[in-house]
């Protein structure tokens, strides 16, 4: 029979590399004599969006028109180094840079009086010898936790995240299906919505793998299932109805309030189905996945 | 045999597989490997109206077919898959994206009002490891739409 | 002039190339000349190699060269915090998938044919391979005195008179899995000389600089003398922060001069990276009759497996988090990361604070229950506010957005907190 | 290495005598997946994929035969199938993706014998024959003494046809898998039903995925008929099935939870089936 659970879960995650590493990002911004502005950053584009955020937060501080704005993000002898698309890091780190770049190019602009031809402006800029390239800069404040009483301030700022799961278990094949998640998140300012939202969803999908699907399975230190067929990931008809809200509590120290987001975006979720299975039949399971095989063992050995 | 209109004749290994013809041999890479034993759908190419693996055929079974890539779905300007698909955001790495139009695009020309199971269950065999799949399900029904007022 | 961005739902500048399929994956590379090249891995997890017949191979049809571990002119491992994972390994394997032999040869054909004609003589020496064997003693020391990589405390409060003031205690032991970034695109390298004599590696990488700076590590030369050009990338997760064909495809082309190409299978692929590092966690909580957490004791220990990789920073990220977003009073924390001989653990998208909230959240709803209390409002009650200190002692300034979201929930659930 | 593609069957036969080291080439799904891996070197590739006299679906008197060659989304798709075998279509329905059940083929699949085949249970539980024909013998074979005995295809030989015969059965399909789509299965169950008046007249059920190839379980088969549906239902049958899974997996890691769950997976197939309607 096939019985409905929910659970809920909640969770925080410090973002950057935290620990007092230095965690820096650098970017520039360039006014060309063709009129446009070229944002020069290291922000690998994993799939996360993170190219649409830097554009999105030149856009912002220059005030100028989307196109004119050409993103130079992969090349490392023509970028700076703005640190690894990891930790959550990008939106606030290197965002942090882009602003900061940008600002000063936006301030250095301000500095003449002309029409809002770019064209113009890096004409009367030169002549002026004001610099159309600016340096921007973040590095994020941590500190190192001492190793035997773990106290310090180890990262920030955190992200969090909650989550309501509804699963469907089939009490006799131990068959889970997830019905409907909703999901409230906070990462400060959302700088894009569509993108955040894809990050929610996505990463969500990695959690229901985790909670009942994926595990490397290991003989002697040797992978057992190495391709597709037998790593399994969930797909299309694996995924429920998904609900996302944004809680913008504005973080200070991040670019126009936004914090990191890509991480946390996959906690919640599996926690918060084992807690639905646990609600749905009266068994808890505590180790992942939750397959159908530890889900019907569990319940014969509680009706025993 | 004709991929995306143009004709291709060349004697080839009968052992090569499909995905390398069009990869290697018609230089068309929009088409892509994910794993090569037809789990992810990332090389998905239509065959006479048909969403196939590229990967699990021999180039030399479909001589003479009528097969359909990626760079053949936006011919001069985008399709409606692929505007709708853009509008709502339905890609983030974009490495499954082709297969997942092919996909999509041998369902609705068959039938536009597919349902949101028959959405899903379309492009079930196609693996997307960062979307979640739900705004590309949001992205097809926009395409329907967008088709319908064709 | 108005203009609006932070906040609008942009369409992101790389999807119309995506949708298209005309994004550049590294794969999607052609040169001229090009040559491709593959490794050899070792099928043992551990050992010492003995012989290989690499003279053999290199009198193969269509073998251009093959590359030992003598023939690297730089560094001869790579590492992101300790360097530790051989480029080629000069004897000892410490899992299965440690790189051997680089072989580079004219076309796919003959690389597949060279490298399936590799054979390797090992000395197999008995691994290690669960948490437990390897913290036993008279275990084989992997590390470099032991096989703990790292250990770390977090301890505020007094953790006995917590469990004193404690009306109900939760006790249990939590089991998370390995898993891997199982994202689609394999990993795939294209090296070559640009026309300015600038040796320059496409790959599809989470950090280019520094794999800029292995590359010229590995090859003694400047960093400036390096190139990576990041290429779309076909998803990441964690799994491509660590070193894989990128050092491999920069050696063949500094060797042989030519353009190569070093695609790995997906079997290579799950083979090759990190993994996600399974944890075992027992956790002790404890809670007042009003519904006020007071103590909270774990221990955690991690399968890092055979290399460093982000270890260290996985267990420290675990420890800091265990607590979950929650005031606890009284905590002691332990986590520790040990050596295996299974395949290494690093980076994984949630990174050490993805495990711990099976076991802490599960831990609420089992007090939840004993208290007969609604689970979130039991986690409303005790969440992080503004003002609130972490076990870490770490006192929360801002943006501290928990209750709002647990709020957010309940309310469209039409729930009362 | 040559590569033919006959257009009839006569010349499939005749290139079967011809050459010694070849391999029909159906839907490709395993067979181009051995050629990669190195499995198979074949000297000679045989496409069938041209006949079109193997892709047809054709309904008689008494039985309906389908093409060797006829591919999984034809099967789900086909009117007779959807009037005739409920069971066949749920299983063509959730076999592999929609991309291979475009090219997998039926033929293909019992000729492969997976242990966790999906269509292959259904089959022999409507009492499915096989037609193998070479140069110059045609066998008819029923599927399930095809297993049974190990009596397999001959080099000479192609398989061109299923039959099944059209009584007014009852079928239904269960599939356990490790998710919705994409998934192999863990267990499955195919049962089929020959109802009057709420009483079992002829019950055959077949196992899959919890044995070297499937099986049908004539104890339940028997002790059925005669019983009302409601019997499906009660301790005997899963008690029944319990006992099969274990004797037939002893050794598996897998047999604790299979003897179980075969449990449920069992009961959904035989609700699948319409019977309790």
């Amino acid at each position: 029979m096939k019985r409905k659970g929910i659970g809920y879960a909640s969770i925080f995650y410090g973002t950057g590399y935290g620990n007092g590493f230095p965690d820096e990002s650098r970017a520039t911004a360039e006014l060309t004599k063709e009129g446009q502005i070229i944002i020069s950053v290291g922000v690998s584009e994993v799939g996360q969006g993170g190219l649409s955020v830097m554009e999105q937060i030149a856009v912002e501080t220059l005030k100028i028109k989307k196109d004119l704005i050409k993103l130079q993000y992969n090349n490392t002898s023509k970028m700076r180094d703005s640190g690894t698309a990891a930790a959550s890091r990008q939106t606030y780190n290197t965002g942090n840079a882009v602003l900061d770049a940008c600002r000063k190019l936006k301030d250095n602009m301000n500095k003449v009086k002309t029409n809002k031809n770019l064209e113009n402006l890096y004409v009367q800029m030169k002549d002026c010898n004001i610099d159309t390239k600016t340096e921007g800069y973040f590095k994020a404040t941590t500190s190192e936790v001492d190793l035997e009483t773990g106290q310090g301030a180890p990262y920030w700022p955190y992200t969090f995240g909650v989550q309501k799961a509804t699963v469907e278990v089939d009490d006799e094949t131990g068959k889970v299906d997830i019905i409907e998640v909703t999901s409230a998140f906070d990462a400060g300012k959302i700088v894009n919505p569509i993108t955040a939202q894809g990050q929610i969803i996505g990463g969500s999908t990695m959690g229901i793998g985790y909670a009942i699907m994926e595990e490397v399975n290991l003989n002697q230190g040797d992978i057992q299932n190495k391709n597709f067929s037998d790593y399994i990931i969930p797909t299309s008809k694996d995924i429920p109805k998904y609900h996302t809200y944004f809680i913008e509590d504005v973080e200070e120290t991040g670019p126009y309030g936004a914090k990191g987001l890509g991480e946390p975006a996959m906690l919640p979720m599996a926690p918060a189905i084992i807690n639905a299975i646990y609600d749905a039949i009266g068994v808890r399971i505590y180790e992942y996945p939750a397959t159908c095989d530890r889900i019907l063992l569990a319940i014969k050995n509680k009706n025993k | 045999m004709i991929i995306n209109g143009k004709s291709y004749t060349k004697k080839i290994d009968p052992l090569l597989r499909l995905i390398d013809f069009i990869r290697d041999e018609a230089k068309l890479k929009g088409t892509k490997e994910g794993c090569g034993e037809g789990e992810c759908g990332a090389c998905t190419v239509i065959i006479d109206g048909r969403a196939v693996n590229s990967c699990l055929v021999l180039a030399a079974s479909v001589n003479g077919k009528e097969i359909t890539t990626i760079e053949g779905v936006s011919q001069g300007k985008l399709h409606p898959i692929q505007e709708a698909f853009i509008e709502v955001g339905a890609v983030q790495c974009g490495y499954c994206t082709p297969g997942m139009i092919l996909s999509t695009k041998a369902l609705l020309d068959k039938n536009i009002d597919a349902t949101e199971e028959e959405i899903k269950e379309s492009i079930s065999g196609n693996l997307c490891r960062c979307t979640g799949y739900q705004i590309m399900i949001e992205g097809i029904k926009k395409a329907q739409d967008k088709l319908k007022k064709r | 002039m108005h203009v609006k961005a932070v906040g609008e739902g942009f369409i992101r500048p790389d999807i119309y190339e995506k949708v298209q399929g005309k994004a550049k994956y590294p794969d999607d590379i052609e040169m001229e000349g090009m040559l491709y090249a593959g490794v050899k891995r070792s099928t043992i997890p551990y050992g010492r190699v003995l012989k290989t017949n690499i003279d053999e191979i290199r009198q193969m049809e269509g073998v251009i060269c093959v590359i030992d571990y003598t023939m690297i002119p730089g560094a001869k491992c790579h590492g992101v915090i300790l360097k530790d994972i051989p480029i080629l390994v000069q004897d000892i394997v410490k899992r299965v998938g440690d790189c051997i032999l680089l072989i580079v040869a004219k076309d796919k054909v003959s690389l597949k044919k060279a490298l399936d004609q590799v054979e390797v003589e090992y000395d197999v020496y008995q691994g290690v391979f669960t948490i437990e064997d390897a913290l036993k003693e008279g275990a084989p020391i992997l590390g470099d005195k032991s096989n703990i990589l790292y250990d770390i405390k977090v301890k505020t409060g007094d953790i006995e008179a917590g469990f004193k003031e404690a009306d109900y205690i939760a006790e249990n032991c939590y089991h998370t899995q390995m898993t891997d970034h199982a994202f689609l695109q394999t990993e795939t390298a294209v090296a070559h000389y640009d026309d300015e004599g600038v040796l320059t590696v496409h790959v599809a990488t989470q950090y280019p600089h520094y794999d800029r700076e292995e590359v010229a590590r590995c090859l003694n030369i400047q960093e400036d003398e390096v190139k990576i050009i990041n290429e779309t990338i076909g998803g990441a997760f964690g799994g491509r922060e660590d070193i894989n064909p990128q050092c491999h495809a920069a050696l063949a082309t500094f060797i042989t001069k030519k353009p190569v190409k070093v695609v790995y299978s997906r079997e290579e692929s799950t083979i090759s990276r990190s993994k996600r590092h399974p944890m075992e966690m027992f956790y002790k909580t404890g809670v007042k009759k009003d519904g006020k957490l007071c103590a909270l004791k774990v221990r955690i220990y991690g399968d890092t497996g055979a290399y460093a990789s982000w270890g260290m920073n996985v267990l420290r990220k675990a420890a800091i988090h265990a607590t979950g977003p929650y005031v606890i009073p009284n905590v002691d924390i332990e986590a520790k990361a040990v050596y295996t001989n299974n395949p290494y653990c690093g980076a994984m998208r949630g990174f050490g604070a993805a495990q711990v909230p099976l076991a802490y959240e599960s831990q609420m709803d089992i007090l939840a229950e004993k208290l007969t209390m609604h689970p979130l409002k039991f986690r409303y009650m005790n969440a992080f506010d503004v003002g609130s200190q972490t076990a870490t002692g770490q006192k929360l300034k801002s943006s501290i957005g928990i209750k709002k979201c647990i709020e957010k929930i309940a309310d469209v659930n039409q729930m009362e907190l | 290495m040559d590569f033919y593609q006959p257009l009839c069957i006569n010349e499939v036969k005749d290139l079967l005598v011809q050459s010694k080291f070849n391999k029909l080439l159906a839907g490709g799904t395993d067979l181009v997946l051995d050629i990669k891996r190195g499995k198979i070197n074949p000297e000679v590739i045989i496409d069938i994929n041209r006949i079109e006299a193997l892709k047809d679906i054709r309904e008689d008197h008494h039985e309906i035969s389908i093409g060797s060659m006829v591919c999984f989304s034809q099967l789900k798709d086909n009117s007779l199938m959807n009037q005739y075998f409920h069971s066949i279509v749920l299983s063509a329905s959730h076999m592999g993706s929609p991309q291979i059940r475009n090219m997998a083929t039926i033929g293909g699949n019992i000729i492969n014998k997976a242990s966790a085949a999906d269509i292959i249970p259904c089959l022999i539980s409507l009492n499915a024959v096989l037609v193998l024909e070479s140069k110059d013998s045609i066998r008819y074979i029923n599927l399930e003494t095809y297993f049974q005995n190990e009596d397999w295809i001959r080099k000479d030989e192609i398989l061109t046809k299923i039959i099944i015969s059209k009584k007014n059965v009852l079928s239904g399909y269960n599939k356990l898998g490790k998710r919705n789509s994409l998934a192999i299965a863990r267990i499955n169950v195919a049962v089929s039903f020959m109802i009057e008046d709420k009483i079992i007249k002829h019950m055959s059920i077949c196992l899959g995925a919890v044995g070297r190839y499937p099986f049908r379980v004539k104890e339940l088969e028997e002790k059925a008929i005669g019983k009302t549906v409601d019997y499906l239902f009660s301790e005997e049958p899963l008690e029944i099935l319990e006992q099969q899974v274990y004797k037939s997996i002893k050794g598996r890691s897998s047999m604790p939870f299979k003897k179980e769950a075969i449990k449920g997976v069992y009961k959904n197939a035989v609700m699948s089936s319409g019977v309790m309607k």
